[in-house]
């Protein structure tokens, strides 16, 4: 399954440009309020007919303003998880839920309701209608409309954004086994880096209507010009990795190799060889000149210092190189002063393995 | 110059507004009609109307004002008179003999036969009395389709819907779409009367000289050139 | 309360009126639905000819209407001929006559309503059909049907109340025959044509006044229980 | 085409119909908003006779509803007589009283397209404004109304429409005096009453077409920029 | 300024039953997805009427079931901030955002339109219909709307859900400001740790319509009750504390005080004495059983484990007293057992400067 996009449209004073292209998995959209990340699902979703552009899923023109072929939304079946969760108030939410079955092709008609009504937690709500829910209640039942609807492509416009941490950590496995286990593309907007990181195969980084950045969730995630869309607290580095065979000494750890550096995190279950991305945000690192002793962090390498940045709020991004991964630290000025750090300079780097938690 | 009201049933448009005109021109007085059905303009003279003369289809709503002492009973006069003919559409314009026992019947067929509304519209009450006399109403109760007024009677029989209609000569001689195929015995029918009178409350000085000049000969012609006769 | 007692014609006239009524709100509400979503929705030329075409009823004198049925519509008509020759439909002197004069009549009050309630619809929820598999059909049978209910309900309540009181357009169209075309309205004006009907004016008014209001009630029962699962999300 | 050409009177006629209709239409406009939000918000006693009331004109045939406002609104009748002791109105066999007939007989068109209106506005709208301190009044002037406005405006446009087309109530009522209360319908009316009167008919009746018609243009115009402004959020 | 809200009311098969009060600042209702925040904050309005209860705001008896008094919500001057945007479709942004002026008290009608709209980033957007705006725009609208018409109380249901991180950053220190520099009180709906730690003088944690905990924002953030609310990411402390006098060596860094513990954070420009809450998450505090040397970290102290809690997911969160306030740490069960970590034993705790970065 690849999905290709490129289009060009205008509204108002707002212009949109942007091209991307993915295979299976899923591809974040990424950007500041009003950077047109709704436009371009609505686009994909054939909701708003663009001024020009192409969009072809695996072979599958389903649009090309330059033969002017257009596969109407129904026709397409990307399910779609709006901003607002757009629910049909003349409808259970049991009926909502089930709505897109009556047109998903006959074989595919999930024995999934179950699963998803438990997974998001609304066996509850299932005779009420949608009137006098809850903010949080509505999305729920938004995402798994769209899930249920046998996709052949999901697009989903911050889904999680009204749910609570706990409720979040619950559906975002899903997804991701989803993403694991299918063959369905998923178009994800979020503002969330660690949605990002855990969940995005390709981030496609908007500004103003245009693609600034877009590539592997790695590189792009990692890129310091991000800084600015990311917000400071999750800037860092996010590293590809494969989970190892040998669990080493401990059945509660999973071991994960990326180049020659392995990692030792809380146990993930899934099987040797599986790749799995790390986000190791600069402010979970820490830098030693001489290798600690007795410490509770598991991750001790070391390194040699790539590249010092240029202050700012009295912190800087130091980059390491760890085994061939590039790994950012950020330490206060203070710090870097009084450990001599400078570019070249061997040194160990302290990450912790809850850090590295799923 | 002095105005006049007058409150006219509305068939009697075409040729009163013609009289109106020479009253004007002979005495600079200006008459202005409201044409209505006579039962709508009888209430509205009972609830105080502005009109200064009143003419009716029928003496049944000058009775009315009459009993309620709407109008000046003295004023009262028969003005015109018209005829009840039977008409036919463009396919049925053999002359009929209208006689005690003719059989309408059969003439009508399966169709129906068009009139005012035989309960309420004046041609129509009159229809129905003449039919009763000749003896044919049993016979044709079923076939009547009773309009809203003659006109729409007239209507009917003219688009072919009906092929036989009971109306007034006036109606009937101004439409080339139907054809007079009979005219009912003077006798068959009581007496068809537009009666008028002053109201009473009018107020204007015209209203008696204006009831004298409509039923002078001058207006006469006028009246006859549309069908009517002028009753003296 | 003697004048209060029916007569056998009267109760004819009542139930003729409405079979009329009943009729004509039903037959016209599919045209009304269809021309509404043509007219909130549609984008073509000459739209405002058919927007004309629809309120033309209210705005011509009730006779000027029934004479045009009568020229289209009456057995010599060209669409009254067409459908007498083709499905054996008379419309001329026959209470179906009746009730389309009353559909026609009631048609601008529909369309207006159920217009009214199509712009309403929030088209988001329309979107949100179609990238669940819905066709534009589906759509509009599973969501924005539902969603007009209401203004669907005040529609047919004013085409309903409408036919109970027309009474020009038909007796123009149809005439008056007891029990075929005299309709509880024909059977009052003409009580209101003879001195003395008043009584019996008011004795067919009070009669239509309270199938109306029944009618009305059930209307705004149905109208709030649709409206109670319609409430804005 | 000389038959196209129109007299004095007729002139006289097509003047007052304007002003009969746009008087009725905003006259009514204030007191249609009031009952349908009456209708569409209130919870009080009596609430179905209200409505039963509003929609009584549309119910009756024409003729029993001019009856009954000569009956009331007549120089004798109790209103009448009240109005023209106390505030020196007089309705009976005045352009005034013409207005009033149209009025009332469009006035269920109206209150029904308001309330369809109301009912399609989004309350916490109208919380939102409250919470930001806007009192009762306030959120009506400021949110509400602005929102109904697609509402009042096809609400506006029947009422006008059926002005234009009323003759029925009218001629009953204030009788067909040309110049006072002669409208363009019932000079129509007077028309088809007499023999050769149809060309007479077709002429008003195409100036009537035609009036009505610049009208709804005007009125899809007004609430096609209104709605654009109120799309949903 | 003090709140007083007391109300219970049933809405179908949901009771809501809930009590709290607060002084001035930030009261942060915290609660899962369909726990009652809304209709709390509904009711605290006045656009729902509790089936009992009552709602003082500084002897100002709002609401009272009791004596059936009930002040109508544009006499309350409760400026809200709802979950949905509710922006005025009839009005330009601009309108939008000055509606509450007309009815604010004359006195107050504020000079600081430039400075919010300049803040929120909308002054392109004040002649646009609010119609076609992006979801983070309606919802920054919103919010300016609710500032501008200068409320006795400020009632926030998850403002800053639709919106990036880097734009959460500049609003977060306006909202601060608001609340250290105007007696506006502020309930503020929010799933987000760290919004609500920054925020917060108190939390009140709702579970199905009832209080589980309420209190000073530190007390009830650390509780380990409500990391299955909180998310396992977020738990930790939140220690309050003041800025000391003297900034020690480095103008870059500001010393604050805990107890007796001085932590170095970076820069912070408030003056000295000003209380300060500092959320130090589990997961980023590290354990060393010697004093660690030529660490990047600045902030090592020693302390003693006072309990080790039980293992979930292969960590383990270990509460160390450190000079009288509380550190959570949670390490792998790996290390745990590595460093023998027992109760009672004296240990060194390592946190970033950087990871407490406001
Ligand atoms: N019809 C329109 N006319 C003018 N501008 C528009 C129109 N529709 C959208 N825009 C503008 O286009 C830009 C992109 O909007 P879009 O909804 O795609 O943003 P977004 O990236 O989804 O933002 P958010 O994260 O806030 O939801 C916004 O600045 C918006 O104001
Ligand atoms: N009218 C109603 N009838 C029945 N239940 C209702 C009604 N209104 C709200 N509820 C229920 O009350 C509960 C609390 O709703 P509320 O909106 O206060 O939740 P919330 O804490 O704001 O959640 P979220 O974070 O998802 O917005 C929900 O479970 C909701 O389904
Ligand atoms: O590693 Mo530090 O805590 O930035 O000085
Ligand atoms: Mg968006
Ligand atoms: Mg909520």
């Amino acid at each position: 399954m690849t999905l290709e996009v490129q289009t060009t449209h205008r509204l108002g004073g707002f212009s949109l440009d942007a091209a991307f292209s993915s295979d299976r998995g899923v591809t974040a959209l990424f950007g500041k309020s009003g950077s047109g990340k709704t436009t371009l699902i609505n686009i994909i979703a054939g909701l708003l007919s663009p001024d020009s552009g192409r969009i072809v899923l695996d072979g599958d023109i389903i649009m090309d303003s330059g033969n002017r072929s257009f596969t109407p939304p129904h026709q397409r079946r990307f399910g779609s998880v709006f901003q607002e969760a757009r629910l049909f108030p003349h409808l259970s939410v049991r009926h909502n839920l089930t709505y897109g079955r009556w047109f998903a092709p006959a074989n595919q008609t999930g024995q999934d309701f179950d699963r998803i009504v438990d997974l998001l937690g609304i066996e509850a709500l299932l005779e009420r209608a949608p009137t006098n829910l809850s903010g949080g209640e509505k999305q729920r039942i938004a995402i798994g409309r769209a899930l249920l609807s046998s996709p052949r492509l999901l697009l989903m416009d911050e889904p999680l954004a009204a749910l609570d941490e706990a409720r979040k950590a619950e559906i975002l496995p899903y997804l991701e086994r989803l993403r694991d286990e299918t063959d369905i593309p998923i178009v994800y907007v979020s503002h969330s880096v660690a949605e990002v990181t855990r969940l995005a195969n390709r981030v496609v980084a908007l500004e103003d209507g245009r693609v600034s950045a877009s590539g592997d969730a790695a590189t792009v995630l990692s890129l310091s010009a991000l800084t600015s869309m990311i917000g400071r607290r999750e800037a860092g580095c996010v590293i590809e990795a494969n989970i190892e065979p040998d669990a080493g000494d401990d059945p509660r750890l999973t071991v994960i190799r990326a180049g020659e550096t392995l990692f030792r995190v809380p146990k993930v279950s899934l099987p040797a060889g599986h790749a799995i991305r790390l986000h190791i945000a600069a402010r979970d690192v820490l830098l030693a000149i001489s290798a600690p002793q007795g410490l509770s962090a598991l991750n001790i390498f070391e390194g040699r210092i790539l590249e010092i940045g240029a202050e700012a709020q009295g912190a800087i991004d130091v980059r390491v190189d760890c085994g061939g991964n590039t790994i950012v630290s950020r330490v206060t000025a203070h710090s870097a002063e009084r450990l001599a750090l400078q570019a070249g300079m061997p040194i160990h780097v302290v990450i912790k393995s809850v850090a590295l938690e799923q | 110059e002095d105005k006049i009201t007058v409150f006219a049933a509305a068939s009697l448009k075409n040729a009163l507004d013609m009289v109106n005109a020479e009253w004007q021109k002979e005495t600079g007085n200006e008459a202005i009609v409201s044409y209505a059905a006579s039962s709508a303009l009888a209430k509205q003279v009972e609830a105080g109307a502005p009109a200064d003369v009143f003419i009716s289809a029928d003496q049944a709503w000058m009775d009315y004002l009459a009993e309620s002492r709407r109008i000046r009973q003295d004023s009262r006069a028969n003005l015109l008179g018209n005829q009840l003919v039977l008409v036919g559409a463009s396919d049925n314009m053999a002359a009929v003999n209208i006689r005690q026992g003719f059989d309408l019947a059969t003439l009508v067929g399966d169709g129906k036969l068009a009139m005012g509304a035989v309960d309420s519209v004046p041609a129509g009450k009159y229809g129905k009395a003449a039919l009763e006399k000749l003896g044919v109403w049993s016979s044709v109760e079923a076939k009547i389709a009773g309009a809203e007024n003659v006109r729409a009677a007239l209507l009917l029989v003219s688009r072919g819907e009906a092929p036989y209609g009971i109306v007034y000569r006036t109606d009937a001689i101004a439409d080339p779409g139907v054809r007079i195929v009979g005219t009912f015995p003077e006798d068959s029918h009581p007496a068809i009367v537009y009666p008028i009178a002053v109201t009473a409350d009018s107020k204007s000085p015209a209203a008696a000289a204006y009831i004298a000049f409509i039923r002078s000969d001058a207006a006469a012609a006028l009246f006859e050139a549309q069908g009517f006769t002028l009753l003296k | 309360m003697d004048w209060l007692v029916l007569s056998d014609a009267e109760w004819t006239a009542i139930r003729l009126s409405l079979r009329v009524s009943s009729v004509a709100m039903l037959v016209s509400l599919p045209f009304g639905i269809a021309v509404a979503m043509l007219l909130a929705r549609g984008r073509f030329w000459g739209k405002s000819i058919v927007n004309g075409l629809v309120h033309l009823p209210l705005i011509l004198p009730p006779v000027v209407t029934g004479y045009l049925l009568l020229m289209l519509f009456g057995r010599r008509g060209p669409i009254g001929s067409f459908l007498e020759e083709t499905i054996g439909l008379v419309l001329s002197f026959r209470w179906t006559g009746a009730a389309l004069a009353c559909a026609i009549m009631g048609f601008p009050l529909m369309v207006r309503s159920i217009r009214l309630s199509i712009e309403a619809v929030d088209r988001k929820l329309e979107q949100a059909a179609s990238t669940l598999g819905a066709g534009p059909i589906w759509v509009f049978l599973t969501i924005t049907l539902p969603l007009i209910i209401p203004g669907a309900i005040a529609g047919m309540i004013l085409s309903f109340a409408k036919a109970m009181g027309e009474f020009g357009a038909t007796i123009t169209f149809v005439s008056n025959i007891p029990g075929e075309t005299q309709t509880l309205s024909a059977a009052i004006y003409t009580f209101t044509q003879v001195p003395g009907g008043d009584a019996g004016a008011m004795r067919l008014t009070i009669v239509s006044i309270v199938i109306s209001m029944a009618a009305l009630m059930v209307s705004e029962v149905l109208a709030g229980m649709a409206a109670r699962r319609v409430e804005r999300t």
